[in-house]
């Protein structure tokens, strides 16, 4: 099961009760880790969770230990500002969250203005990174909308393009209507655009239909790789043969448990990270994550995890140390996270702008014979 | 004309699976007159109980599904006895409301057990499709297997609220309990087996729809569940072949709202239907007219 | 010998107590009637007896049984049938279905045809509207239906909550004949009445309720010419 | 004279009944600010003191239907969207017309209930022919309509005005200075934050104000005899239709309100099962059910109880929904169970009976 | 003119013809019976007089206005008022309020000024509780006036249909079964309170009653229905001795 077994959100870590506060790092995470975006949220908890205990063991950020404290939202607004607000209270110094976009912008009305700190992992929508106290590690949902777009047409993988998203969800949307507006410039033609929503997410019969019948070369998922794996079957079942092409989200797709691999023959994907890479880095963070968690870890544990290393190398950078309060922990890993360069999971000599956006290079990735290869 | 067809057909293989949970659906709610919300999460239990079987333990479809379904009737046993039963006399809205708590607690248990994870699920149907027109319309075996499925399901449950004493004491149960009781029968085990009979046709029910839809998470009984609620009620809730007729209904309405109309609106326009159906007929499709005597 | 034996019966509704430690005995083969004035406590002890509701202390006995504790359905199986007040027709079953279920508790197919087809020359009203719902029927059919499925099961024992209510004057007679012919048959009688007149009439014991307590008790037709019971139930 | 006497205490029985469930609000209020003055209250706390005034006047409006009118509706929370997207809506494109916040806010309010009303009216008139369960899934139904069709409306401002779709945002052809200002189902961002507990206990008492004062009135009476038996208050010529419609859309209306208090407390507003879904509108019936059916009182106390308790539960983690669904389950029992509720009356009955002996 | 006058009403369901060719004339003020074996279509009369039903022939006139197939609160309106065989209260409202929402026609003051406490609503609810206390009296149920319905005794509930029917100032009564239940000493008593009514309240009265000390008692004129038709129409001691009625209805 990919439970967790609950440390992340205790408080302390076995370290002697004076460490907190004074002599250690307040990390608060949010995410949903209950109800039905759960999957997203347990990742990103675990991967952070992974990556505070090597740095505690490694020593801590200069010198000064981690505490780790990630609460539920549910994937609501509301409730993430709740979450928010119990881990002020809790004496939060820098802000790991939220997982997903709607709180992560709700929640960063209220950092920013307490000046705190806030590094989304996986916060995809462009105003999650709104205000200047918020950064974020993965790509935002326009600048993959585009890349893939340019992709495709660079590479003259197809002219004829279906697109089939989820409207009901901020990301999907997001790359979606960049890639549309994309494609034009790149000679790509979208022959069908189809959408489906939360509440209607296992019968893509129609739109793989209509995706057929339209004569496209190729179908766009800019979804999450719980529905494309569905898609994926739906597809084999009906006999459509074509290639599928997505992005971060779809990368997990091969760990879906009992997943037919067979399916995801030469479905390509633009994601910074895959947990197949043979680096040395992803090998040694998928191998202890499926020890501690009992499974592959996906983008998401990957995104959660640079980011704690990024709060570690910005920190070091500015010399925050644990006795600063927020306000000014915040202003000193402002300025250091445009100076910091990381080799994480997700992308080698990753950088900041102060706006907030990662920059770091997408990696196209295929899958074959059942394992992802770059392409 | 072709691509109709295929959708059509594709509507009829959504419908079937909303047809056999909605059979459950309205057993419940016929006989207990309970709005039982925790259905479709008795669904999903038994789609993983079939999951753990199959995948996990390696055994065979059949077993699979036998042992989901002798799952699911225990915990539809144990449900009705211990949240539903206290509350037996109270408004039935309070019990609408312990049904709600027990959905929210089977699906934590789930996310507990399973975790958060999709599962993609065999099938446990392994009749092949039907290929029709050169290979061009294809009917999957789940959608040929649910069908069947729902019709034995309807007649052996309308023959068994017809013909035998235990169903005739289902309908007694369900008009008045205190006259049912009068009448010699026992109304508690008279609803344990509604419950029994619902939550075996659960775990059906779970099977075939992971089967159809291959994939398993600990919410996938919800949306279904709802949806196959709404189509117990388009068919008229309490009609058991009502119940089969809705799903169908319904099935087909979502597949061509979504090919004609809008792919993102196409629920919308499911329940606009039923809506403008409710209307015309308050009562739903095959719904008895309830006419009260002044 | 005492059939139906009741001891120190109380009975709550939340906090209201209904009856006040009530006892009273039915021998075989009696006809025995149970008056008093509205909200005395008379529907609350049929309840009682065939268990719909639970008494807090006392008990009852049912042919040498102790069923206060018994769950209502199997003081049915053991041959008790109740008449409840407000007919409790099951309103979308057919009057035969209703007839049906009234002798749920039995297996001989045949004797149930039996007294199916002994009901409908009682009440031919029911054979004429077998299929009708019975929901529909007018206000005294279904106290005829309800008799009906009453009779249905057979009983040993019959308890019948103001039966006459709703009747006309010539179904009133028919019904207390009926009541009488049943009583010959074999099956004794425990009836409440508003009409303390006409049931005093055929009853051979009786007792009065008020407010929760019997007052009186005795044998029927001394108690028609009780002073008090006169002035209080009998007034022409 | 003595008869007379009687009638005002049944007047002062309900206005006391009513000036106590005021008076608990005003004094949660002043005791919850004396606090904050001290310095006594936690983040958490302060950040949900608006949302517990939002489920406040939610559990208390639908408690006009279910209990009032006796009609279940399974929809409330369309309505509070409708009331949360028209204001917020509203709130945006007044920015810079309306500088002052605390007139924006009024206006804001004022479109929320009015939207929210006129859904009330649009969806209730065929809907109230149906009856019981029938009811109330159309108005599930309804709900999830709404909320399907906000996730799909995209609006746009730019130099030649706003521009409007349903198909998606490149459908409004904006010019370059375009700005979105509902994105579909990225919804609106930027609604300013005016929500305040000051304000959010105002319009409780306000929504109390409403509902106490209906209750208790000529068309409370005709409500609540519709709810009794539909028949009879028909036979006595009252217009069913009329009151039926007149508490729904006052019920929605309010509901409307707690959407506005909604959408001005976060800086982003989606439409998405959670907040406007049925889960939503199932969680207010929840609200309104455990609180007690037609009971307002109640209905205040569970909502603030369950809304609080997930909070609570926050240090059991993973455990925390299956703790709480544990406990809802055993309070509906425990409130609402016949034969707990008779020993509980009897228990006091009896202290009762002790107490006046003494 | 005859207050009520109906003229060859029918209805069926499915075969069955309830009520038949049914015709009847009531003068003002008169206290007239609706007798017959049971199912013989009287209720279901009641019922198409208050439009719960709607007649499939005849015309119903009540004070020369044609009223057939009207609504039922618009009949009510007209002036006709009923009780049901089966007792029909609100009974979640107390006593007092049962009879308030029977004059909810004749007092008025718009939902606003109810919400907002305007000077009318005190005045407006003062007049109602001193009118539905005097009908209270009327059946002596003003002690019982802040109970629920629901807690009333059989007998007090059906006084109390009386009263909430009598609030909406009709000017046909309809009683169906007015003494059910009620012990012969209860029956009295209430013979005594609808001649009070009729008289009293310059009322018309047309009952349904099984129970032939209260028709012989109090009723002027009878109309006896079999199989939905009208059997004999006359002066009650008539009609109680014709022996076709006998024969059908009253036995012995
Ligand atoms: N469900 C109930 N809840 C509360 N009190 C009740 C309930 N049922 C009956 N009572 C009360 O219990 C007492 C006895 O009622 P019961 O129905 O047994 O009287 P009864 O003798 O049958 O009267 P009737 O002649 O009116 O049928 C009455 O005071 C009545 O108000
Ligand atoms: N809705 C209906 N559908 C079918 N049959 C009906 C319906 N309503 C009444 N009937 C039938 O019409 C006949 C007349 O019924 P009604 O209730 O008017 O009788 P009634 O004269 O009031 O009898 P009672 O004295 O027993 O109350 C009955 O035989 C009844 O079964
Ligand atoms: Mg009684
Ligand atoms: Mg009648």
């Amino acid at each position: 099961g990919g439970k967790s077994n609950g440390t992340a959100t205790t408080e302390s870590k076995t370290e002697s009760p004076k460490a907190s506060g004074e002599g250690s790092f307040k990390i608060g995470g949010i995410g949903p880790i209950t109800g039905s975006t759960a999957i997203y949220g347990q990742a990103v908890m675990n991967g952070a969770e992974l990556a505070i205990k090597e740095i505690n063991a490694g020593g801590g950020i200069g010198g000064a230990q981690i505490e780790y404290n990630f609460q539920d939202d549910e994937g609501d607004t509301e409730k993430a500002v709740n979450a928010y607000n119990t881990l002020k209270d809790w004496g939060m110094q820098v802000l790991m969250g939220t997982v997903t976009s709607a709180p992560c912008i709700a929640v960063g009305a209220e950092s920013s203005n307490d000046n705190m700190f806030q590094l989304t992992p996986s916060g995809s929508a462009v105003d999650c990174t709104k205000f200047e106290n918020q950064f974020r590690v993965c790509f935002s949902d326009p600048n993959q909308g585009s890349a893939s777009a340019q992709y495709i047409g660079e590479n003259k993988l197809a002219t004829k393009v279906a697109v089939i998203y989820d409207s009901s969800d901020v990301y999907s949307t997001g790359i979606h209507d960049k890639f549309i507006s994309e494609a034009g410039t790149q000679g790509v033609e979208i022959v069908a655009d189809e959408a489906f929503t939360a509440d209607n997410n296992t019968n893509f019969s129609v739109q793989l239909q209509k995706a057929q019948d339209s004569g496209a070369e190729l179908v766009f998922l800019p979804i999450y790789y719980s529905q494309a794996a569905l898609i994926l079957a739906q597809a084999k079942q009906m006999g459509y043969e074509t290639s599928f092409f997505g992005c971060d989200g779809l990368d997990g797709l091969l760990n879906v448990e009992n997943f037919d691999k067979t399916l995801a023959e030469n479905v390509m994907l633009l994601t910074p990270f895959a947990a197949d890479a043979k680096d040395e880095l992803t090998q040694k963070f998928v191998a202890s994550y499926k020890e501690k968690y009992k499974e592959t870890p996906n983008q998401f544990a990957a995104d959660a995890y640079d980011a704690i290393y990024a709060i570690k190398a910005a920190s070091e950078k500015a010399a925050v140390t644990p006795d600063m309060d927020a306000s000014a922990i915040c202003d000193g890993l402002k300025k250091a996270m445009t100076e910091i360069s990381i080799n994480g999971l997700t992308g080698e000599n990753m950088k900041w702008t102060a706006d907030g956006e990662p920059d770091k290079a997408p990696k196209a990735i295929k899958i074959v014979n059942g394992v992802y290869t770059a392409m | 004309m072709m691509s109709f067809i295929s959708y059509f057909i594709n509507g009829l293989s959504l419908g079937s699976v909303y047809a056999i949970i909605a059979l459950g659906y309205t057993m419940v709610y016929g006989i207990a007159k309970m709005l039982n919300f925790a259905h479709g999460d008795v669904i999903m239990i038994g789609g993983y109980m079939v999951f753990t079987v199959v995948s996990t333990m390696g055994l065979g479809p059949v077993a699979g599904v036998l042992l989901a379904v002798i799952l699911c009737t225990v915990l539809g046993v144990v449900i009705e006895g211990v949240a539903y039963r206290p509350l037996r006399m109270a408004s039935p809205l309070a019990v609408l409301i312990t049904a709600i708590g027990v959905s929210y607690l089977l699906q934590n248990i789930a996310l507990l057990v399973f975790g958060s994870n999709p599962k993609s699920f065999t099938s446990v149907v392994t009749i092949p499709a039907l290929k029709l027109a050169n290979g061009k319309l294809t009917i999957s075996g789940e959608t040929i297997v649910t069908i069947i499925s729902c019709v034995v399901i309807m007649i052996c449950l309308t023959t068994f609220i017809k013909k035998t004493k235990a169903g005739q004491a289902m309908l007694a149960v369900s008009e008045d309990k205190g006259a049912a009781q009068l009448m010699g029968i026992n109304v508690d085990g008279t609803i344990a087996l509604t419950f029994a009979i619902g939550s075996a046709l659960a775990a059906v029910a779970g099977a075939l729809l992971c089967s159809a839809y291959p994939t398993l998470t600990p919410y996938t009984g919800s949306m279904p569940g709802i949806k196959a609620f709404v189509a117990a009620v388009f068919g008229g809730i309490g009609s058991i072949p009502g119940a089969l007729i809705g799903g169908l209904l319904l099935g087909i309405i979502e597949n061509l709202s979504k090919a004609y109309i809008s792919s993102q609106l196409s629920d919308a326009i499911v329940f606009g239907v039923l809506i403008v159906v409710l209307l015309v007929k308050p009562t739903g499709i095959l719904g008895k007219k309830i006419s009260e005597k002044v | 010998m005492a059939i139906l034996e009741v001891k120190d019966l109380e009975v709550y509704y939340g906090v209201i107590k209904a009856l006040k430690g009530i006892s009273f005995d039915v021998n075989e083969g009696e006809i025995v009637a149970l008056i008093g004035a509205n909200g005395a406590g008379k529907t609350t002890t049929l309840h009682t007896i065939t268990g719909l509701l639970k008494s807090a202390t006392g008990s009852i006995k049912f042919d040498g049984n102790d069923i206060t504790r018994i769950r209502g359905d199997k003081i049915v199986g053991m041959g008790m049938a109740h008449v409840p007040e407000g007919r409790r027709v099951f309103a979308a079953l057919s009057v035969y279905e209703n007839l049906k279920l009234g002798a749920y508790t039995r297996r001989d197919k045949n004797e149930i045809e039996e007294t199916l087809q002994m009901i409908y020359k009682r009440f031919p009203r029911l054979l004429e509207r077998k299929n009708q719902p019975a929901g529909t029927l007018s206000g005294g059919e279904q106290q005829m239906l309800a008799m009906g499925r009453a009779l249905m099961s057979h009983p040993k024992v019959i308890v019948l909550d103001e039966p006459s209510m709703g009747l006309s004057p010539i179904y009133v007679s028919e019904i207390f004949d009926i009541i009488q012919e049943i009583n010959k048959s074999g099956t004794t009688v425990l009836l409440v009445e508003q009409n303390a007149k006409k049931a005093l009439s055929i009853a051979n014991r009786a007792y009065v309720l008020e407010t929760g307590d019997i007052v009186l008790s005795g044998d029927a037709k001394e108690l028609m010419n009780n002073d008090s019971v006169k002035k209080a139930y009998l007034s022409e | 004279m003595e008869k007379s006497n009687k009638t005002n205490f049944h007047l002062s029985k309900t206005l006391k009944s009513n000036l106590i469930t005021y008076g608990i609000v005003i004094a949660a209020f002043l005791i919850v600010q004396l606090l904050i003055n001290a310095g006594q209250v936690s983040s958490l706390m302060k950040g949900l003191l608006v949302p517990l005034c939002i489920y406040t006047i939610l559990a208390v409006s639908l408690n006009l239907t279910v209990g009032i009118l006796g009609e279940l509706s399974l929809g409330h929370a369309a309505f509070m969207c409708v009331g949360a997207f028209s204001s917020s809506l509203f709130s945006i494109s007044m920015l810079e017309a309306i500088p002052n916040s605390g007139f924006r806010f009024f206006l804001a309010i004022l479109i929320g209930a009015a939207a929210a009303a006129v859904a009330g009216i649009i969806i209730g008139i065929p809907v109230l022919r149906l009856r019981g369960d029938y009811l109330a899934i159309v108005t599930l139904a309804f709900g999830e309509i709404i909320k399907n069709v906000v996730n799909v409306i995209f609006i746009g401002k730019d130099s030649n005005g706003l521009h409007f779709s349903m198909k998606n945002a490149m459908a409004l052809n904006m010019e370059k200075d375009g700005k979105m200002i509902l994105n579909g189902a990225q919804g609106i961002t930027g609604t300013p934050k005016d929500s305040t507990f000051f304000i959010g206990v105002l319009l409780i008492l306000v929504t109390l104000f409403i509902v106490l004062n209906l209750i208790h009135s000529r068309s409370g009476r005709a409500i609540m005899s519709v709810r009794d038996n539909r028949i009879a208050a028909e036979s006595i010529g009252i217009n069913i239709t009329k009151y039926k419609l007149m508490a729904f859309t006052i019920s929605a209306s309010l509901a409307g309100v707690a959407g506005v208090l909604y959408s001005h407390n976060l800086s982003s507003l989606t439409a998405t099962q959670k907040n406007f879904g049925y889960n939503q509108s199932i969680m207010i019936l929840v609200f309104v059910v455990l609180g007690g059916i037609g009971n307002i009182r109640g209905s205040i106390i569970a909502a603030i109880t369950l809304t609080l308790l997930p909070e609570l539960l926050r240090g059991l983690n993973t455990y925390r929904m299956l703790i709480y669904a544990l406990i809802l389950i055993f309070m509906m029992i425990f409130n609402w169970s016949p034969k707990l509720i008779d020993l509980r009356k009897r228990f006091f009955h009896k202290n009762k009976a002790e107490r006046e002996k003494v | 003119m005859a207050l009520l006058e109906i003229k060859n009403l029918g209805i069926s369901f499915g075969g069955l013809r309830a009520v038949d060719n049914f015709s009847i004339t009531i003068e003002k003020g008169q206290l007239y019976g609706l007798i017959g074996p049971n199912g013989a279509g009287k209720t279901t009369m009641f019922n198409l007089l208050t439009g719960v039903y709607k007649p499939s022939a005849g015309t119903i006139l009540l004070d020369g206005d044609n009223i057939t197939g009207k609504k039922t609160k618009d009949i009510n309106n007209a002036g006709i008022a009923r009780t049901f065989q089966n007792i029909r209260l609100f009974k979640e409202l107390t006593v007092l309020d049962n009879v308030k929402t029977g004059l909810h026609n004749r007092y008025s003051y718009s939902t606003l000024t109810g919400i907002l406490r305007l000077p009318k609503y005190y005045k407006v609810e003062k007049e109602m509780d001193e009118k539905a206390i005097e009908l209270l009296k009327v059946f002596d149920l003003d002690k019982e006036k802040d109970l629920l319905a629901s807690n009333l005794p059989y007998g007090k509930q059906r006084k109390l249909e009386i009263a909430r029917a009598l609030a909406t100032g009709p000017k046909l009564l309809l009683l169906d079964e007015p003494a059910a239940g009620m012990n012969p000493n209860e029956t009295t008593e209430l013979m005594d309170t609808i001649r009070f009514v009729r008289d009293n309240f310059e009322m018309t009265i047309l009952l349904i009653e099984h129970d032939m000390k209260l028709v012989s008692g109090i009723c002027e004129k009878l109309t006896v229905l079999n199989f939905g038709q009208v059997l004999i129409q006359g002066n009650t001691a008539d009609v109680l001795n014709d022996p076709e009625v006998i024969k059908a209805y009253l036995g012995e």
